[in-house]
């Protein structure tokens, strides 16, 4: 029987592996984007397995309020790393260190 | 006229002078400076004698009332005001006496000098603090004019500035007076601690309740409060009056000009330590053992001090061992319970001293500053007021019969003689000594000084010890003017007849009875005096003692060596060659406290600064901890790497953390 | 007492206000600037008058009380009043200032407005310091002087000055802010920072055992006491004349006066219990400090080590009360140490500031503070010598100056403790005046030392006005304390009633 | 539901401000480019038309009101930080306008995000959900991150907007996983719900503390306290002066507002845990804070970490708890705001175009090139330091007495160990302006922009207004906490 | 075991499989893939939790849009996969402790508490007689419009910002001026010449 418990341990699998993503992560920016739309997965999963088993929709609201600012992130997201490419012709997060200290 | 305010204008008609001379000296000049201030300490004079008429002989009741409040906390208050009582109209007189004397010597002693204003200045000033501090009626005034005639002293010993040695000399005393004060400024602690007042009489009154308790200064070591009190006393008096092992300064103190010499360091200052005593023979007389302490410091200044004079050569030094020497003698009968008789001697010799000084200082300014005797010699020929005089007062410290000073000295010898306190035996011993000695350097003085080969031409160099350094030049020695010898013949008036004069009364006729207390056990003089007959018969006495017979032997010796055979010195020198040097270094005191004080402090000092301030304190925990901070703000800029990877562990760290902390449960 | 005119607030905002006058001045009229500050300041001066003779010295009383409701909600108010001992330190203030503006007339030539303005608004925060009644007026002024005295070091002073000035900021900054939290707490408890309510509040021993630490910290760096003493010589060092006079001459009794107003009546049991502590870093001062004093090189640092030195006197009279009060019932000898250690505040400003003033007066000329390039001053500056010769006495704490006064009343007092307590701070006789007189020998007198000295002249009208003024107060103290003593009599006494009153 | 118009009553500034943003947007496309006065004008007016709208109903003593379900809440909390805001971000408008101008980055972009930032702090503070929580917060992050890239042409600025982007997605990924958690224990996502539910939760008490963790971070990250303070150096240093202007000051109101509302608003029942997490991130933020700022070289960066001492301090007056710590932290809050946004303007001001006065070095010798601004720095620097009798220190004062009431000693203790190693590096900069020769000769060239003086040397002399305004601005906020 | 719980393991496994794949493959694109892929078994797993229309969003919003969009950007940007710094698998093992720390710490809270194993109860959507799109509709327009209006704000934002940062004016590009046109007059654009009349032609 799938129960609450199994619902949020995946969510909180989910949930390490976006943040173990962030800061592993060795290469490029666009890697912590996902890790992050990841993330936000993890908490969506979260929100609905607690809607499910409370018979509440706030929950599911809150998902899909979720998912549209993830969207609109995303959209902010790329947008600076765009602008990051075009000033530094790289997006490598280990060379993106000239402000430390 | 009241006597409050005569006594006030006594007082203070030297410090108006001292004032005037010393503001605006250069305003009214040389001539205004000496005669305001001899205005000043001659109106002091006039009127000393006034007082001590009124006291000693129209019978006037003792004088004690305060002037002014100095401060007043909750029960415990402080005036200055004025006790006078045969004792301090005596002292008075003395003081400024001998003051007006040194006053009129200066004008002609320091004819030529460029501090002239600032000196008179100075001696008012002194007269001023001395009168204070005889005149007080409490110890806080006491202390007030012992410290101020310390810091006088201090400026005159110091009067030629830019002497090395007369600074070195002003530091040194003010410093080795200000370890009696030490002890005296406790004692006057334990004064207002134990009797619960700094008034005198309320002091005195109360005295006998200081008998039977104790104190434990160190754990286990129960005191006597008088003991304590008296001995702290002293140690003050230890000081100012140069006992040994205080007695250092006094030498030294020879650096400054011969006026201040006769007036400070032989006539006054250097007796306030026996005068306090004296006056504080209600307290003294509680304490047996303080009173032998007293003795046998005093025996020991006495003899050994005199020694050392015997092989000075400068004339002023042997003078002021020769003080050393009798400020002992003045301990001793204050250590025997003799206190009017130590009071007496300080009297006489007060007259007899100051006038050799005086007449050491016209020597010395008849040789342009020359104080080497052994550059002296055959003055008597050119010098013959100085002369005389000179004879007059070494006659007087040698103990001749019917001069001042064997009355009063025999006095000492006899009482002492009498006193069968702890360590009377030994001051005995050491006063007889003494006497030999005394006449051995005084005749040694004479001598060398005035008689026998003319030693005084061809020295060019002689100036050594002069700060004025000019006449370079042989000149023939020429008689002081009259401002100089006329403070010699003054003097020696005294000096001779004195002591005849006053025998009788202060030391057997209850001159000092309210003033001096001493307990009937104790009162060596009172049973000295069931033989006195009259000074004429006192003299005659003493021609059986044994001091007259140690006088007349150091006499002979001096004689024989020194006019005689001269050379014969030498060769005894040479024979008796350490102790000759111990007494050349005057058994090395001052090596001593130069190694152990001076540089000891010193090293003392910087160890403590370089160790504790700067090192530790500053080192480890001021800069100490700033560079830690430093430290510390590195290592987290280090973390601060830059990479976002970084950061964002740091964050998760941080949770993991937090959840760590407040999952437990 | 309700007065009806602000006197204390006239004397708080006189001088601040001017001081901020000055600073909208031009840089160059420098002139202007120096007449404006000196007019306030003696202005200042005279305020004092009223504010003397109004003052009923018979009551311990707070007088000339003025009181308006600051922070409502926290019930803070804007409370001032002053009693003898204020008086006294205010008048102190308000005269040193006077001097030291008229000191810096023509030494100061470097941004002369701002340097008259720092010191008029500190002498606003320091008279502020010894009227507040409440406890965040009193922390305000306290720490409000900082910042002044920070920029004097720093801007006017010597060669190490950022270091000296950092040093005295941070170190008191730390010592303050434990008395902060010591004053929150206590209005926790309270629900007041009126001082008279906390003087009243019963506090429990561990209470009083923290609070009295914190503010033990507090004043001993103002103070400054042994250990915490060593940001004050580098402080005096690199301060300008005027900055050493005031630091001197009045911001240290901030200290003592902290310690009178907070530590005394606010924990007096603690204070009793650690008194034996108080005591011992006294004695340490007097002995270890004076040592210290005598190996200096740099006259300020001796005279800045004579300071801690003699400030030990204080902390060691007002502690030494609790020991004969409570364990001897004996309140004359406490109203003693307690007075003595007032005298010894009092008197310690002038005497300091004036020696602090003399080293200025030979700076000015010589540009060195060394002793070793001094010698036989005396030679061309004779007045100048003898007025250094008189404060040196007084700092040596001769008979008939202010420095003995203190000394011999807490001396006294000590002495009814234990005779031993009396004779490690009697040593100060010999050891004071062996640095003092050691520094007297090598740089006033003996022979003219070389060509700087040779070509001295001696002090001008300007100086002679501040070393006279020094000298007249020095002595008036030295030869008639009752005026003063009998000022701060009826405040003391009740101080010795409180401090013998327990609290739990 | 909505039942009748006048229920969006309260809502009016925010309505009001929305709509204005639009219109703005519309005239920043028809006003040519040397007109752009005409949008900062229009900026300031929306400001000053919408604190009026805000003012007009504003009563300290009305009680609360509501919208949309408890979503929108005011109350005099909310209102005081709202006038704060505006005051603050029209003191930023004000000091950048030459700034950005210089540079080329006066569009109407910035006033647009700027707006948009405000527009989102302004839901936040009114919060009364979970949902509005995350959505204010989000729309005033989405603007900063913008605002901070806005420079696109320079290499710090993006690196900073991406740094700031990806740490900020970050914490509200870990904020909304909390919130997740806190749904799903109290089966509400309202605040006053939940703050009701806390009491009887019986065994799900854990999953709330669990979730409380993770909301605790999301504010912290939004303060910028340790360890969660990474960013604030980077961004503060990379972004253009005008934009670290915005960031340091407005933001931390809200902040405020948004810790008050789910803290105390919602999880007051897990008073002690969070009471004792936020003191932790003081203790941790004061030390960090304070001990790294004294190594800094760059004015910027050192700023940013007095903002991480600062929030320590802030966290010590949240830590307490109490109605008085929570009126302590606004006033603390807004007088910060009030600081820092003088020290910025303090680089603005000596900023020229190709000159960025943000190296501590550019302020030697300021006092005998500038002697009126350096006072002001001196100022402004002795209040963030916290000397009397500024007002830095009633602030600081005002936590500590929250805390020690609270029997917070140690905490305050701790506090005001690290403030005085803090004092530090504020004195550094004093020393540099008054005690240092200035390298070279030159007076600094200021801008032109008079009204940009003016409010500079009003906000530095108003640290010295203590006096006077302490009392009413505490009084105001306690009375808003009662 | 049932035939839901063979469906949650089977997608939760395929998702964390994906999910890890995310992050730790090489190539961007890969990335992106996985990502897809990921998203789509979540949605699969939320069909599982009833929640059909965010299931349908998610894929048909997120996946069709989002994840295109940075598809879109990888590819645009053209990242080389670049090799391993050295350091990174040297902090490899630290990186994978704290994870798995945290996730430890996480999983100690959500399974020890038997609370957790609690059933789902009916779905209520099903209860009220609805659909769970009408039921969620309702929620979101009628008790949760206030956010939605913020959510609009918030999406109007992004686009401001992205194109205030990504919009570059190129030299030679035509682009027009709203303003200008606006502002255009008529005598900016006509003008009117005035012709002297064509005297002389007869002359010529």
């Amino acid at each position: 029987m799938i129960t609450l418990g199994h619902f949020l341990v995946l969510g909180s699998a989910l949930f390490c592996i976006s943040v173990a993503g962030i800061f592993i992560n060795r290469k490029n920016v666009i890697i912590l984007l996902m890790a992050i739309e990841l993330m936000l997965l993890a908490v969506n999963m979260n929100f609905v397995a607690f809607s499910r088993f409370l018979g509440d929709p706030a929950g599911q609201v809150f998902v899909f309020f979720i998912l549209t600012v993830a969207a609109a992130e995303a959209a902010i997201g790329l947008a600076i790393l765009v602008v990051l490419f075009r000033n530094r012709s790289t997006i490598n997060v280990a060379e993106m260190n000239s402000m430390k200290g | 006229m009241e006597l409050k305010s005569i006594l006030l204008i006594i007082a203070l008609a030297p410090l108006a002078g001292a004032i005037v001379a010393g503001l605006f000296g250069r305003q009214i000049g040389r001539a205004g400076a000496h005669w305001v201030t001899i205005l000043g300490v001659g109106l002091s004079t006039a009127l000393s004698f006034y007082v001590l008429k009124l006291m000693a002989f129209d019978g006037h009741p003792v004088f004690n009332e305060n002037i002014y409040t100095w401060f007043e906390v909750g029960g415990i208050s402080a005036h200055v005001g004025f006790l006078v009582d045969n004792l301090t109209a005596v002292m008075m007189v003395v003081v400024t006496f001998i003051s007006l004397l040194v006053h009129i010597y200066t004008i002609g002693y320091m004819a030529d000098d460029p501090g002239y204003q600032r000196f008179f200045a100075y001696i008012s000033l002194f007269t001023f603090s001395m009168l204070m501090l005889v005149m007080s009626n409490n110890f806080l005034q006491l202390f007030f004019g012992w410290e101020a005639v310390g810091l006088v002293s201090y400026l005159l010993i110091g009067f030629w500035y830019s002497r090395p040695t007369a600074i070195f000399a002003n530091l040194k005393a003010f410093i080795v007076n200000r370890v009696g004060d030490f002890g005296f400024l406790l004692g006057v602690a334990g004064v207002l601690f134990w009797l619960g007042t700094l008034d005198y009489a309320t002091a005195f009154a109360r005295a006998d309740t200081l008998s039977g308790q104790t104190v434990e200064i160190l754990p286990g070591m129960p005191w006597e409060v008088a003991t304590f009190i008296c001995v702290c006393l002293f140690i003050g008096a230890m000081g100012k009056s140069a006992q040994v092992p205080l007695h250092v300064w006094l030498p030294d103190s020879m650096e400054g000009p011969t006026p201040i010499s006769a007036l400070i360091h032989a006539a006054t200052m250097v007796t306030a330590g026996i005068f306090m005593v004296a006056r504080m023979s209600p307290l003294f007389e509680w304490s047996d053992a303080a009173l032998s302490f007293v003795l046998v410091i005093g025996a020991i200044t006495a003899l050994f001090t005199g020694l050392i004079g015997l092989v000075q050569n400068d004339i002023k030094r042997v003078v002021a061992y020769s003080t050393l020497s009798q400020l002992g003698y003045m301990t001793v009968a204050l250590g025997s319970s003799a206190y009017a008789a130590g009071i007496f001697h300080l009297m006489t010799h007060a007259f007899f001293k100051a006038l050799l000084f005086l007449a050491a200082g016209s020597v010395i300014i008849g040789l342009h500053h020359q104080q080497n005797m052994q550059k002296m010699g055959g003055l008597g020929r050119y010098m013959r007021i100085t002369f005389i005089t000179c004879w007059v007062g070494s006659l007087a410290l040698v103990g001749t019969p019917f001069f001042s000073g064997f009355y009063s000295k025999d006095a000492i010898i006899e009482a002492v003689h009498l006193s069968d306190r702890a360590g009377a035996g030994f001051a005995y011993v050491c006063v007889l000594l003494g006497v030999f000695v005394t006449a051995l350097y005084s005749f040694r003085l004479l001598y060398l000084t005035f008689h026998g080969e003319e030693r005084f031409r061809g020295h060019a160099d002689a100036h050594d010890a002069s700060g004025h350094g000019h006449h370079h030049h042989d000149v023939t020695p020429h008689e002081s003017p009259w401002v100089v010898t006329l403070p010699l013949v003054l003097l020696a008036i005294p000096s001779i007849a004195i002591g005849y004069l006053t025998v009788g009364p202060m030391l057997f006729g209850g001159f000092f009875d309210g003033a001096i207390v001493v307990h009937e056990a104790n009162d060596v003089l009172r049973r000295l005096g069931e033989d006195f007959t009259g000074p004429v018969g006192f003299a005659l006495h003493g021609l059986v003692t044994p001091a007259f017979w140690l006088a007349l032997g150091g006499f002979a010796v001096a004689t024989f060596v020194y006019l005689l055979k001269p050379g014969l010195a030498d060769r005894i020198a040479a024979v008796l060659k350490l102790p000759y040097r111990v007494l050349e270094k005057k058994y090395f005191f001052d090596e001593l406290y130069q190694a152990v004080f001076a540089r000891g402090s010193l090293k003392l000092g910087k160890g403590l600064w370089k160790g504790g301030d700067t090192a530790v304190i500053d080192g480890v925990f001021v800069d100490g901890s700033a560079t830690l901070i430093d430290r510390i703000a590195g290592i987290v800029r280090w973390m601060q790497s830059g990479y976002l990877y970084h950061y964002a562990f740091a964050m998760i760290v941080g949770l993991i953390v937090l959840l760590a902390i407040f999952l437990r449960g | 007492m309700e007065s009806h005119w602000p006197l204390l607030s006239l004397l708080i905002w006189l001088p601040i206000v001017g001081g901020f006058l000055l600073l909208t001045m031009r840089q160059h009229r420098a002139s202007l600037a120096r007449w404006t500050g000196l007019i306030v300041a003696l202005a200042t001066l005279a305020l004092c008058v009223p504010l003397y003779a109004g003052l009923d010295a018979a009551s311990a009383d707070m007088q000339f009380v003025e009181r308006v409701v600051w922070v409502a909600g926290f019930d803070i108010y804007y409370h001032l009043g002053v009693d003898g001992i204020s008086v006294a330190l205010i008048l102190l203030t308000a005269f040193t200032s006077v001097l030291v503006l008229v000191g810096a007339w023509g030494s100061v030539q470097d941004r002369a407005g701002p340097y008259f303005a720092a010191f008029l608004i500190l002498e606003g925060l320091m008279i502020g310091v010894f009227c507040a009644m409440d406890a965040v007026l009193f922390y305000v002024f306290f720490e409000g002087m900082l910042i002044p005295m920070f920029i004097i070091i720093g801007i006017w002073g010597g060669p190490q000055r950022v270091y000296a000035s950092l040093k005295f900021f941070l170190y008191t900054f730390l010592g303050s802010v434990f008395m902060l939290i010591g004053l929150i707490y206590l209005y926790s408890q309270a629900g007041s920072f009126a001082l008279a309510d906390l003087v009243a509040l019963k506090l429990s021993a561990t209470e009083q055992m923290w609070l009295f630490f914190a503010f033990l910290v507090a004043f001993a760096v103002k103070i400054p006491m042994f250990p915490v003493h060593t940001w004050l010589p580098d402080a005096h060092v690199e301060a300008p004349t005027g900055g050493s006079v005031i630091l001197a001459a009045i911001m240290l009794k901030v200290g003592g006066y902290g310690f009178l107003r907070f530590s005394l009546p606010m924990t007096p049991d603690a204070s009793a219990e650690w008194a034996w502590l108080v005591i011992a870093l006294s004695l340490v001062a007097v002995v270890y400090i004076g040592f210290v004093a005598l190996v200096q090189q740099d006259m300020k640092k001796l005279i800045a080590y004579s300071s801690i030195s003699h400030m030990g006197f204080v902390t060691l009279g007002l502690f030494i009360a609790f020991a004969l009060v409570r364990t001897t019932d004996n309140s004359d000898a406490a109203a003693l140490g307690l007075q003595g250690a007032m005298v010894q505040m009092v008197s310690h400003g002038f005497i300091s500031a004036a020696l602090f003033s003399c080293v200025g007066v030979m700076y000015d000329r010589v540009h060195s503070r060394m002793i070793g390039d001094y010698g036989g001053v005396v030679n061309t500056m004779p007045w100048f010598a003898a007025l250094f010769v008189l404060f040196a006495m007084a700092n040596a704490g001769l008979p008939g100056t202010s420095g003995f006064v203190g000394e011999f009343m807490v001396i006294l007092a000590a002495f009814q403790s234990s005779p031993w307590l009396a004779a490690v701070a009697a040593l100060t006789l010999i050891i004071g005046a062996a640095y003092t007189l050691w520094l007297v020998k090598r740089v006033i007198f003996g022979e003219v030392a070389n060509d700087n000295v040779a070509k001295l002249k001696d002090i001008d009208a300007r100086e002679t006005i501040v070393l006279v003024g020094f000298a007249g107060a020095v002595l008036l103290v030295g030869v008639w304390p009752a005026p003063l003593v009998e000022l701060m009599d009826a405040s003391v006494m009740k101080l010795v009633a409180q401090i013998a009153t327990t609290k739990l | 539901m909505i039942h009748s118009w006048s229920e969006l009553l309260p809502l009016l500034p925010e309505v009001f401000l929305l709509g204005m943003i639009c219109v703005l947007l519309l005239a920043d496309l028809y006003v040519p480019q040397e007109h752009r006065g005409f949008t900062h004008f229009l900026a300031l007016m929306i400001l000053a038309f919408t604190a009026i709208i805000t003012l007009r109903a504003f009563s300290i003593d009305a009680p609360p009101q509501s919208a949309f379900d408890g979503m929108f809440l005011r109350d005099g909390v909310s209102d005081i930080l709202k006038v704060a805001m505006y005051g603050v971000l029209a003191l930023v408008f004000v000091y950048s306008r030459e700034y950005l101008s210089e540079r080329g980055l006066l569009s109407g972009e910035f006033y647009v995000l700027c707006l948009t930032a405000l527009l989102g702090m302004m839901v936040l503070v009114s919060a009364g959900s979970l949902i509005t929580v995350y959505l204010g917060l989000e729309l005033l992050a989405l603007s900063t991150y913008a605002l901070v890239a806005l420079n696109r042409d320079s290499t710090l600025s993006s690196e900073a907007a991406m740094k700031y982007f990806v740490l900020g997605a970050l914490a509200s990924g870990m904020l909304l996983y909390g919130m997740s958690m806190v749904y799903g224990a109290t089966g509400s996502l309202d605040l006053a719900t939940i703050r009701g539910a806390t009491a009887g939760l019986g065994d799900s008490a854990i999953l709330l503390s669990f979730g409380l963790v993770f909301v605790v971070i999301g504010v912290a990250f939004k303060f910028g306290a340790a360890p969660f303070h990474m960013w604030v150096p980077d961004v503060y240093q990379g972004s253009p002066t005008a934009i670290t202007l915005f960031i340091g000051s407005v933001p931390k109101l809200a902040a405020f507002g948004m810790a008050w509302r789910l803290l105390d608003g919602g999880m007051a029942g897990v008073g002690e845990q969070w009471q004792s997490m936020l003191a932790l991130l003081a203790v941790a933020s004061l030390a960090i804070g304070n001990v790294v700022a004294l190594a800094q070289t760059n004015l910027k960066r050192m700023l940013a970490y007095s903002t991480i001492s600062h929030v320590g301090f802030l966290f010590v007056g949240l830590a307490s708890g109490s109605a008085e710590g929570f009126a302590a932290a606004m006033a603390y809050v807004i007088l910060y705001a009030l600081m820092a946004a003088g020290a910025f303007g303090m680089i603005i001001l000596l900023s020229h175009k190709g000159f960025e006065a943000e190296e501590i070095e550019d302020f030697k010798g300021l006092s005998r090139r500038q002697p009126w601004y350096a006072l002001m720095m001196l100022l402004l620097m002795a209040s963030l330091a916290g000397f009397p009798p500024l007002v830095g220190f009633f602030a600081k004062f005002l936590v500590l007495k929250a805390a020690v009431e609270a029997g917070l000693i140690w905490l305050a203790i701790a506090a005001v160990v690290f403030a005085v190693i803090g004092a530090y590096y504020y004195l550094r900069i004093i020393k540099l302006m008054y005690f240092d020769n200035p390298a070279d000769d030159q007076p600094p060239v200021l801008p032109s922009d008079a009204p940009m003086r003016w409010a500079l040397s009003a906000s530095a002399l108003f640290q010295l207004a203590a006096l006077v305004v302490w009392g009413p601005l505490l009084s105001l906020c306690q009375r808003a906490f009662t | 075991m049932s035939f839901e719980a063979i469906v949650f393991y089977a997608f939760g496994g395929l998702m964390l499989a994906a999910a890890i794949g995310v992050i730790s493959v090489r190539n961007p694109v890969h990335a992106v893939l996985l990502l897809v892929l990921t998203f789509f078994t979540s949605a699969c797993i939320w069909l599982l939790a009833e929640a059909e229309f965010l299931a349908l969003v998610l894929v048909l919003v997120y996946v069709g849009a989002v994840m295109v969009l940075f598809l879109f950007v990888v590819m645009m940007l053209d990242i080389r996969s670049e090799p391993l710094r050295e350091g990174f698998m040297r902090y490899l093992p630290v990186g994978l402790f704290v994870a798995v720390l945290m996730a430890i710490q996480m999983f100690a809270v959500l399974t020890v508490r038997g609370v957790f194993s609690m059933d789902a109860p009916p779905d209520p959507a099903a209860a009220a007689g609805m659909s769970n799109t009408e039921w969620l509709g309702r929620a979101l327009f009628g008790e949760y419009l206030y956010p939605f209006e913020i959510a609009g704000v918030i999406l109007t934002v992004a686009i401001i910002a992205a194109i205030a940062l990504t919009l570059r004016k190129r030299e030679g590009t035509r682009k027009q001026d709203p303003a200008r046109q606006v502002l255009a007059r008529k005598g900016d654009r006509l003008r009117i010449v005035k012709m002297p009349a064509e005297a002389g032609r007869d002359q010529a």
